[in-house]
């Protein structure tokens, strides 16, 4: 049935396509708009879907086009890449609707939703990437993508911002040409294979292995905001807040970690790069990197700054998870990839409502809050507990496995880590429930908008309900088989461990 | 050291004198005037190592590429001027600056 | 007995239901109504319903509800201890009360059922820091600052240990095969590093129940929480801290004399403190927190008999449940009956009826258990009467100086208190008594004559004593927190904020001074000056022949 | 025999140092109009070098190309630089003198210039003292080439398409010319008697010799460029004497004699491309007539073309000069 | 006309054609526009017909006039001419598309004539197998050039137009010693036979040290590159995107396609000292262009250094891969299609806004997406992000320096590549903000902003069309006979 070859093709075009036509739309087209980016998103879901049901049986998904005459670009849907793009095309439903209503009325908007949908293009496209060569196209693309949305507002700052974000992506986009170059150069291949294809390069290319396994990590590394190279993230959040939310919460972190995951996993296999020994180091960069994200964010009065720190910590677990060479620890890495998202995007759309409605930036204006907005805040409360690792929400179940991993693998100063950054993020977010809930409230707010009876427009509020209850039913509901940790006991099985 | 050989050496002399003159004088004229010179020295060498062969006649390819050369060098020599010119009517001297005025 | 564990979901969903109606608009008039009988069907299943196991498909990792004989007693006490809070909650505030409080009220009501029908670490785990957080959510109420201290170093106190905890349970994770209890018992059981876990677990549950050092957010907490709200608080500390040793720890199946001598010594020097805290406190609540310690001391004592003889454990595993139930019961009672004599001088006999029974049941629960170690562990045997003895000597002294300062204030016409809910806690206060006493049925059983007699030997002596003492006053009231540790809490907190601030300052300042030092623009400044020069005619010109001078000599070279 | 050898060799001695010299006053002449006028003499004197190495064609485009046309266009373009900006003599002097080159500017090129000089000479010396070229192929094909004269047979047919892409060469030159915009007009002269009779006497006389060295061109040495340069030099005769050219011929004829040259090149080119089937293919029978008709279109051209350059803009009609 | 077709000399047609546009828009001034627009077609065409005839019969070769090697002249087209007459066609249609609207009426008159000659000079270039020859149509790119650089008369235009005339003439007379040296050393002037009869003599050493030094002032190489960014930025937009796209690569391919004959085999230093010239030039490019406030010197100086990324063949081709070639010519192809679209689209802005300071584009992007679209994509190209050509010319010369250890090569590729993104980013950045507007501006018709967004799409989609334009590099065993030569 040739129908498998060209469906993950159809996935990536169904959100190409719309933004293409989005950018010619004129701007008072929004009913149009929302049709296209709406359909788009459902499109993908089903299509995703029904390659997930299809890969659950053991189907086989690819599709090849030929770009140099031995090197062609693949598009595969294995069971990772179906669980990031399941992620990815979900939230990008959700962060549509929320996108909508908080742009209401401000202007260029066909240019945002272009390069909106460009952005989910090419955050598909890295999931689905078979090999080293298709991922570095999406992942380049991805930057292009990202920059206009970052410079959308157009002020001095966000252009400096979108400069230093550039800065940082083109640097690591040069390392990784320059390592997928040196690794194809030396294996003649770059197809990801489930335990990586360099187990029979002879020994004495390992000193090179190595010093392509850094060059890739530290050009993945940047968009996964790894400690040196982390410097962009909390500067982008002067984008709008459904850009931060989907780009610097899911699209663009996550690319960063889930290419650590590819790297280590289908590149290096994890044996290899554990018995290369470079595994730990990156689970010290990873562990530096959770604890110092945390500090930072201790002392960030502008709210989505804070978020952003914790953003950079939190995406390091992805990193530790995969960086402790063991099975149970492998399922908690991958599987904090959507839990963190979930969570992630949530306090990010909370953040833009508050910002939005009641015009408050700074955590110091955040007494009360709860009163004001009560159902934002219960979803920033889920999300928030959810961070902290408090058991109903999804964060638990993943520091659950990564700290039984870490022990397994006998690398039993992951757990103090993971305590520490536990503590760490209690110290930063209750602070921001105790003083939402129980402080009394200000007696005027910097700019209110009242939206009637309810508490802020629909499109507002509903994203961000969406996703805590996900994020919710994600943390109890895992037993369910399609659940993220059950996918993620699949992906260990299927792809990384097989017999 | 027959006679074309010295004539060969001469050209590639008054090569060299010519681009000596390009490049030691500012004056567009003497430039131009340079670029002739440089001109006929490879002319010279041209015809000059031509005439070694054999018997009295003397390499005729040369010949029509020296021809082909004097024509082309006029062309190139009227158009020079005619853009020297232009330039002195605009910015009122006849010598390429090295523009330390219009560095922005 | 109905045979039906599909039931106990109900317990947990109509809580959760009736939290959802408040919530929404629609429903919340009806919802408000029903709120304080949520715990109706808890106590009903606790009664009605027999042991059990139901199987939760879709939560968690494969967790299920359990309910067994500890857990029936434990879900009876919450059951109870919630209805009366449900009740004084509607009697005192009357008016429609915050929509706030009742959504917490509620879930932290689902939290403590599930604690006691949790059947797996994680259900367990969930359940904890559902109540905790939401039990914080109500105690956080109150105005006024010194609460709110007092209830933000509960919550870090919380927090801590139930990080603590997540850590243990991941330390035993490793080698248990699955997450229920009995796996994550077996772990504890076939673990090598026994005292590392064994003091991660005395550290995460003793921080619910006041053990010795971290008990300093007890007496504040106990001391300021509303009325209404001390029965959940005793349900949450008591099902929070115990379930957790019966259901986690292998009590009865490991053997470790060493950590029992240790444990033993430690109850002992807790009951010291405890003595000496009780004596300073004057605050009637505050010294019923000193109570708790000491019910603490002496669970700990006995745990610390078990690990020496691990076969006690059989028999009295029953009788430990009831016995710990029935203190909770008596001491939630105390905690809404003490000092309502004041306000209705004609209730004063049946209030000190119930005072003396309460007295008499909470004193005689530790004795019924001395029957199982008279003739094996002395030691614990003199803690338990010891531990009875102590909390005699303090509730008769409190009651004492209750008189005296009635006495004193109905003299200078002290401010009455409301008459009409007071009636509430008249009745709550001796239904609740009742129940402990039916709690305590099955232990009184078990008590021989001799120690009866003696056990009224003691209460005669310790009632003389407490008479004597009556006039003994602390001359400064001990202040509401046990000063040091907060003050040493509080400048460690700011000395670590201070210290990661100038982390922030100084990455800023180096971000600064580079982008000013090696800025693109200055760099690249002087490039310009070489490409000046570069494009002056003569200058390239030159280089054009040096390049062709160059290759001709290369040629030459390797002709 | 030897006594003429000798004389002819000092004679080759004394060109080359009187070129040599020549070359280095016209560098290094202060005046620009003695460097112009001494350019034409190094013109003149080439001219004689080029019949000392028996290549008469090339000695009659250098008279009439390389030293006539060239020292023309130099003059005008002096006359008009003076009139457009009066350059005193002291100016050029003192703006030599302020950028007095300094001295690593002055000796290093004279460096750069005496490496070249004996590298080149040292490559020279190194060439065979015997080679002769193409002159075989030439001979052996000289019968198909259905001309006599060899330059000629070199220049139209064996590389008839470097002719053909010259003439672009010279068409692209006036086309830029006339794009740039009209220099400045020739400062109007009185023309005075003589130069009006000697015109009306030399015209027709050049005419009729560049005609006879169009013909001859086939069997001796002459040829199209030669005709056209001499047709040439009378164009830039008559301009100077003032003669104009009327309205109705200005617009069109004048770019159609502008572009005869290259057009019939091409027109046959095409034309044979489709009947021979390749590019510039002559039958051998009429190759002769092919290359008179190609030469006399070229010669006509290029003389309109070389009047075009020395007249400098595109040629207004009186009306709105 | 069946018969004409298939065995037709399509070389032939391509150099006529555009010779006899040139004569007749002179002739005609009046249909100059429609002359020229369907010259330029039926050369694009021609293309096509001598891409597939090559395709079928291999390598095509004619010798003009039928007199054969030594004494006439051969048309000789393989692969890596195609290629170059592919980038003459694409590049040539855009700019004559975009021109149509871009000139008033005297300027349109006077641009056609020239730019068909310039077309049917390349063309005859790329055709060319005989030196000479080089050197005439050298001449006629160069005397084109220098007209078109000087069409807007402009005081710096015509500055930049003499000191790009004084260049290319000086470049030319150097070029044509060597040819007299290399003629008198082996008696011909056509390449095949140079090659069989050249040996290491002093005077083949000094022509290759004359033709090095000509060809490479000619194509601005890093030292002598003072003359470009002058004459490319101060022309009007069209005839520099002509200039920077295709005349600067003419003087290129004949250094190539002497070094692919003639020279390769005894070169050993040489090569290394144009590749060290190379990387400086990407370096200083770069550097140069980043400081640029002007848009337009900017992308001449971006000219610049990416000229060095073609010098970075010659240290890798000593041993002769193949796919060192096509990456040249690849780079070759997509810098073309690249840089001029990002001349359109400078001229565009300089239409819209009157200025092309980089720091005023105000709000470029909401005024001109279509424009500041076409410069982003460019941008992608020139950069060597993957989606693009540039891409896919940088993979291939990357793996190629990594196959043969040149660590200092892969550097330097690296760092251009960065330093070219810090400019290109640097142009968008200053798009999207507001500046204050400081004129009125004026619309730009569509065809302009179309045509620059087609050239730039083109580039992009080159990425994509790898496998079959291999296959045309493979055509004529030049590029297999260095290959196996070695």
């Amino acid at each position: 049935m040739n129908w498998h070859t060209w469906i993950p093709l159809f996935v990536v075009v169904s959100s190409l396509l719309p933004g293409l036509i989005i950018f010619g739309l004129p701007e008072e087209r929004v009913g149009l708009r929302t049709i296209l980016n709406l359909t788009g998103a459902v499109i993908k879901l089903l299509l995703v879907s029904w390659m997930i049901w299809g890969v659950y049986q053991g189907d086989h998904f690819e599709t090849r086009v030929a770009l140099l005459p031995d090197l062609d670009l693949v598009l595969r849907a294995g069971p990772l890449a179906l669980f990031f793009v399941a992620l990815s095309t979900i939230l990008w439903l959700v962060t549509t609707i929320y996108a909508i209503g908080y742009l209401e009325g401000s202007p260029n908007r066909s240019r945002f939703f272009g390069f909106f949908s460009l952005c989910v293009t090419a955050t598909v496209g890295v999931a689905l990437a078979g090999n080293l060569i298709t991922f570095l196209l999406f992942y380049e693309l991805l930057t292009l993508a990202t920059y206009p949305l970052i410079v959308h507002r157009g002020t001095d700052t966000a252009r400096r911002a979108g400069q230093t974000y550039l800065r940082y992506t083109i640097f690591g986009g040069a390392l990784i040409l320059l390592g997928t170059v040196w690794l194809y150069q030396l294996t003649g291949t770059l197809e990801f294979t489930p335990r990586g294809f360099l187990t029979h390069i002879d020994p004495q290319h390992y000193p090179a292995l190595k010093i392509i396994f850094v060059l890739l990590i530290a050009g993945l590394g940047v968009k996964a905001a790894l400690f040196p190279l982390h410097g962009w993230l909390p500067q982008a959040m002067v984008a709008p807040a459904p850009v931060s939310a989907l780009l610097h919460a899911v699209a663009v972190v996550k690319a960063g970690a889930f290419g650590i995951v590819r790297v280590v996993y289908d590149v290096f296999g994890v044996e290899f790069s554990a018995d290369l020994g470079v595994t730990t180091p990156l689970a010290w960069i990873a562990a530096f990197t959770i604890i110092y994200g945390s500090l930072r964010a201790l002392f960030q009065d502008d709210l989505k700054r804070r978020l952003a720190f914790s953003t950079v910590s939190q995406v390091s677990y992805i990193a530790l998870g995969v960086a402790i060479a063991g099975p149970i620890a492998t399922i908690g890495g991958v599987v904090h990839l959507v839990h963190q998202g979930l969570m992630k995007i949530t306090l990010f759309f909370c953040a833009g409502n508050l910002a939005e409605t009641l015009g408050i930036h700074k955590v110091s204006e955040m007494n009360g809050v709860g009163r004001r907005m009560p159902w934002t805040m219960a979803a920033f409360t889920v999300g928030a507990l959810g961070m902290i690792g408090a058991p109903p929400v999804a964060g638990f179940i993943s520091k659950w496995y990564l700290g039984v991993g870490a022990l397994e693998a006998g690398q039993d100063w992951v757990l103090l880590v993971l305590m520490g950054s536990s503590l760490l993020n209690c110290a930063y977010f209750l602070p921001i429930l105790y003083s939402a809930w129980f402080k009394p409230t200000p007696k005027s707010w910097p700019e209110e908008h009242h939206f009637g009876r309810q508490e802020t427009a629909w499109a507002l509020l509903l994203p961000p309900l969406i996703t805590a209850l996900m994020a919710l039913a994600a943390g109890l509901m895992t037993g369910l088989p399609f659940s993220p940790l059950e996918w993620a006991k699949i992906i260990a099985e299927r792809e990384f461990y097989q017999p | 050291m027959n006679i074309p050989m010295i004539y060969a050496l001469l050209g590639i002399t008054l090569f060299s004198v010519g681009l000596y003159g390009l490049i030691v004088r500012e004056h567009l004229l003497r430039k131009i005037l340079a670029l002739n010179i440089m001109g006929s020295g490879i002319f010279l060498v041209l015809v000059a190592l031509g005439k070694r062969s054999v018997g009295d006649l003397p390499d005729p390819v040369p010949h029509a590429m020296v021809i082909t050369g004097i024509v082309v060098a006029v062309s190139a020599t009227a158009l020079a001027l005619t853009l020297m010119l232009k330039l002195v009517e605009v910015s009122g001297s006849a010598v390429l600056h090295d523009a330390p005025k219009e560095r922005s | 007995m109905i045979d039906a564990p599909f039931l106990l979901s109900i317990i947990i969903i109509m809580p959760l239901l009736l939290a959802v109606g408040v919530v929404v608009s629609v429903t919340q008039r009806v919802a408000i109504k029903i709120a304080p009988w949520a715990a109706l069907p808890a106590l009903l299943a606790g009664l009605l319903l027999d042991d059990g196991k139901l199987q939760l498909p879709g939560m968690l990792i494969n967790s299920y509800l359990l309910f067994d004989h500890t857990g029936r007693l434990f879900l009876l006490m919450s059951a109870i201890l919630w209805l009366a809070t449900g009740l004084l909650h509607q009697a005192h505030s009357g008016a429609l009360y915050a929509q706030q409080k009742i959504v917490f009220k509620l879930l932290a009501m689902t939290g403590c059922f599930f604690m006691s029908l949790a059947g797996d670490v994680l259900m367990f785990m969930t359940a904890t820091t559902l109540t905790g957080y939401s039990l914080y959510g109500l105690l956080a109420q109150e105005k006024n600052t010194t609460t709110r201290e007092a209830v933000n170093v509960m919550l870090v106190v919380l927090v801590v240990s139930d990080i603590v905890l997540f850590e243990l349970l991941q330390l035993l994770g490793m080698h248990a095969v699955s997450v229920d209890f009995i796996a994550m018992r077996q772990a504890f059981v076939i673990t090598e590093q026994m005292n590392v876990q064994f003091g991660l677990l005395l550290f995460g549950l003793g921080a619910k129940i006041g053990l010795l050092g971290l008990h300093f957010w007890l007496i504040p907490v106990f001391i300021t929480s509303h009325l209404a709200l001390r029965p959940a608080l005793i349900s949450f500390v008591f099902s929070a801290g115990f379930i957790g040793w019966l259901r986690l720890f292998p009590l009865g199946e490991v053997h470790y004399p060493a950590i029992g001598e240790l444990l033993q010594w430690g109850a002992w020097l807790m009951l010291g403190y405890a003595l000496l805290l009780g004596v300073r406190q004057i605050h009637r609540r505050g010294v019923l927190a000193v109570l708790l310690m000491i019910v603490t001391a002496l669970w700990l004592s006995i745990v610390a008999a078990i690990l020496i003889q691990p076969e006690l454990w059989l028999s009295l595993n029953r009788n430990l449940v009831s016995a710990v139930t029935q203190m909770g019961l008596v001491l939630s009672a105390l905690m809404i009956g003490q000092g309502l004599h004041k306000h209705k001088p004609a209730w004063k006999h049946r209030y000190a009826l119930t005072l003396w029974l309460a007295i008499f049941l909470l004193t005689v629960a530790p004795i019924s258990l001395v029957s199982h170690f008279v003739s094996v562990n002395s030691l614990t045997v003199a803690s338990l009467w010891i531990g009875a003895g102590l909390m005699m000597f303090i509730l008769w002294r409190t009651h004492f100086m209750l008189l005296a300062a009635a006495e004193a204030s109905s003299k200078s016409g002290g401010h009455k208190m409301r008459h009409t809910d007071s009636s509430v806690t008249h009745y709550l206060f001796s239904g609740l008594v009742l129940v402990g006493l039916m709690t305590a049925v099955p232990n009184l059983k078990m008590l021989s004559m001799f120690t009866v007699f003696s056990l009224f030997l003691l209460l005669g002596s310790m009632l003389v004593l407490a008479w004597l003492t009556r006039f003994y006053k602390p001359t400064e009231p001990s202040q509401l927190m046990s000063g040091f540790i907060m003050q040493q809490f509080k400048q460690g907190r700011s000395m670590i904020m201070e210290m990661t601030q100038y982390l922030d300052i100084y990455s800023n300042r180096l971000q600064k001074s580079i982008k000013k030092r090696f800025s693109p623009i200055f760099v690249l400044s002087h490039f310009s000056r070489y490409e000046r020069s570069l494009n002056r005619w003569s200058v390239a010109l030159i280089i054009m022949v040096l390049i062709g001078l160059l290759v001709s000599v290369q040629g030459l070279l390797n002709q | 025999m030897e006594a003429i050898d000798i004389a002819l060799g000092l004679f080759d001695l004394l060109l080359v140092f009187l070129l040599l010299w020549l070359a280095w006053l016209v560098m290094s002449s202060e005046d620009l109009f003695k460097a112009i006028v001494l350019f034409v003499a190094f013109g003149l004197l080439m001219a004689l070098v080029w019949v000392r190495l028996e290549a008469p064609d090339i000695a009659l485009a250098e008279a009439a190309i390389g030293a006539g046309l060239t020292g023309a266009l130099l003059m005008a373009a002096l006359d008009r630089l003076n009139a457009v900006k009066p350059m005193p003599a002291a100016a050029v002097v003192t703006s030599a003198k302020r950028e007095q080159p300094s001295l690593p500017s002055k000796v290093l090129p004279l460096v750069a210039l005496v490496l070249i000089v004996l590298g080149l000479g040292y490559a020279l010396l190194s060439l065979p003292d015997v080679a002769d070229g193409l002159v075989p192929n030439v001979k052996e094909q000289m019968a198909q080439s259905g001309v006599k004269n060899p330059v000629t047979a070199v220049l139209l047919n064996f590389r008839g398409y470097d002719t053909l892409l010259e003439m672009v060469v010279l068409l692209l030159a006036l086309l830029s010319v006339w794009s740039l915009g009209g220099v400045r007009k020739l400062s109007p002269r009185n023309t005075n008697p003589v130069l009006a009779s000697l015109c009306r006497v030399l015209v027709p006389v050049l005419i009729l010799v560049s005609c006879y060295l169009l013909w001859v061109g086939a069997d001796a040495p002459g040829g199209a460029f030669q005709a056209g340069s001499v047709l040439g030099a009378a164009g830039v005769l008559l301009l100077l004497s003032g003669w104009h050219v009327e309205q109705k011929i200005l617009l069109w004829p004048l770019r159609f004699i502008l572009v005869l040259g290259s057009g019939v090149f091409i027109i046959i080119a095409a034309v044979l491309f489709f009947t021979q089937g390749g590019l510039l293919t002559y039958p051998v029978a009429q190759a002769g007539w092919l290359i008179l008709l190609l030469e006399s279109a070229a010669t006509l051209s290029i003389g309109a073309t070389l009047a075009a350059l020395f007249f400098g803009g595109i040629p207004k009609s009186r009306v709105d000069q | 006309m069946g018969g004409l077709l298939s065995d037709a000399h399509w070389g032939v047609l391509l150099i006529l054609l555009p010779l006899f546009g040139g004569l007749c828009s002179f002739l005609w001034p009046g249909a100059v526009k429609f002359i020229g627009l369907a010259t330029v077609s039926a050369v694009a065409l021609s293309v096509v017909g001598l891409g597939d005839q090559l395709l079928t019969t291999g390598v095509y070769h004619h010798a003009v006039g039928g007199w054969g090697a030594p004494l006439g002249i051969d048309l000789y087209a393989d692969g890596l001419s195609l290629f170059m007459l592919m980038v003459n066609a694409l590049v040539g249609l855009g700019v004559s598309i975009y021109a149509l609207d871009y000139f008033d009426q005297g300027e349109a008159r006077r641009f056609w004539p020239l730019w068909l000659l310039l077309l049917g000079g390349l063309n005859a270039l790329f055709l060319s197998a005989d030196i000479f020859n080089l050197y005439v149509t050298l001449e006629i790119v160069g005397l084109a050039g220098v007209g078109l650089a000087s069409l807007s008369r402009s005081g710096a235009a015509l500055d930049g137009a003499m000191r790009y005339l004084m260049a290319t003439l000086l470049g030319s007379l150097c070029y044509l010693l060597g040819v007299a040296l290399l003629y008198h050393s082996a008696g011909t002037v056509d390449i095949p036979l140079l090659a069989e009869r050249l040996e290491s003599t002093p005077p083949v050493w000094a022509a290759l040290g004359l033709i090095c030094a000509g060809l490479a002032l000619k194509t601005a190489l890093f030292p002598l590159h003072f003359w470009l960014p002058k004459a490319h930025a101060s022309a009007s937009a069209p005839v520099s995107a002509l200039l920077s796209a295709l005349v600067v690569k003419a003087s290129f391919y004949i250094l190539l396609r002497l070094w692919l004959e003639i020279f390769s085999v005894r070169t050993e230093g040489v090569d290394d000292l144009l590749g060290a010239l190379g990387m400086a030039a990407i370096i200083w490019g770069s550097l140069q262009a980043l400081q640029q406030t002007r848009l337009k010197l900017m992308i001449a100086y971006s000219t610049v250094s990416q000229m060095g990324y073609l010098f970075l063949v010659f240290p890798l081709a000593a041993a002769g891969a193949f796919s060192a070639w096509s990456a040249v010519a690849y780079l070759i192809l997509s810098h073309a299609l690249a840089k001029s679209s990002m001349f359109l689209v400078a001229g565009n802005l300089m239409h819209f806004g009157g200025h092309d300071r980089i720091a005023d584009l105000d709000r470029a992007v909401q005024r001109l997406p279509i424009t500041v679209g076409a410069f982003a994509l460019a941008g992608v190209s020139i950069m060597g992000l993957p989606p693009s050509g540039g891409f896919i010319g940088k993979w291939l010369l990357l793996n190629e320096a990594l196959n043969q250890g040149r660590w200092d090569l892969v550097i330097v590729m690296m760092i251009g590549g960065v330093l070219a993104a810090a400019y290109i980013f640097k142009v968008l950045g200053f798009a999207f903000t507001q500046a204050p507007v400081t004129h009125e501006p004026k619309g730009v018709p569509a065809i302009m902003e179309w045509s620059a967004l087609l050239l730039a799409v083109a580039a992009i989609v080159l990425g994509f069309l790898a496998s079959p334009l291999m296959l045309i590099l493979g055509i004529g065993e030049t590029v297999q006979l260095m290959g196996a030569g070695q």
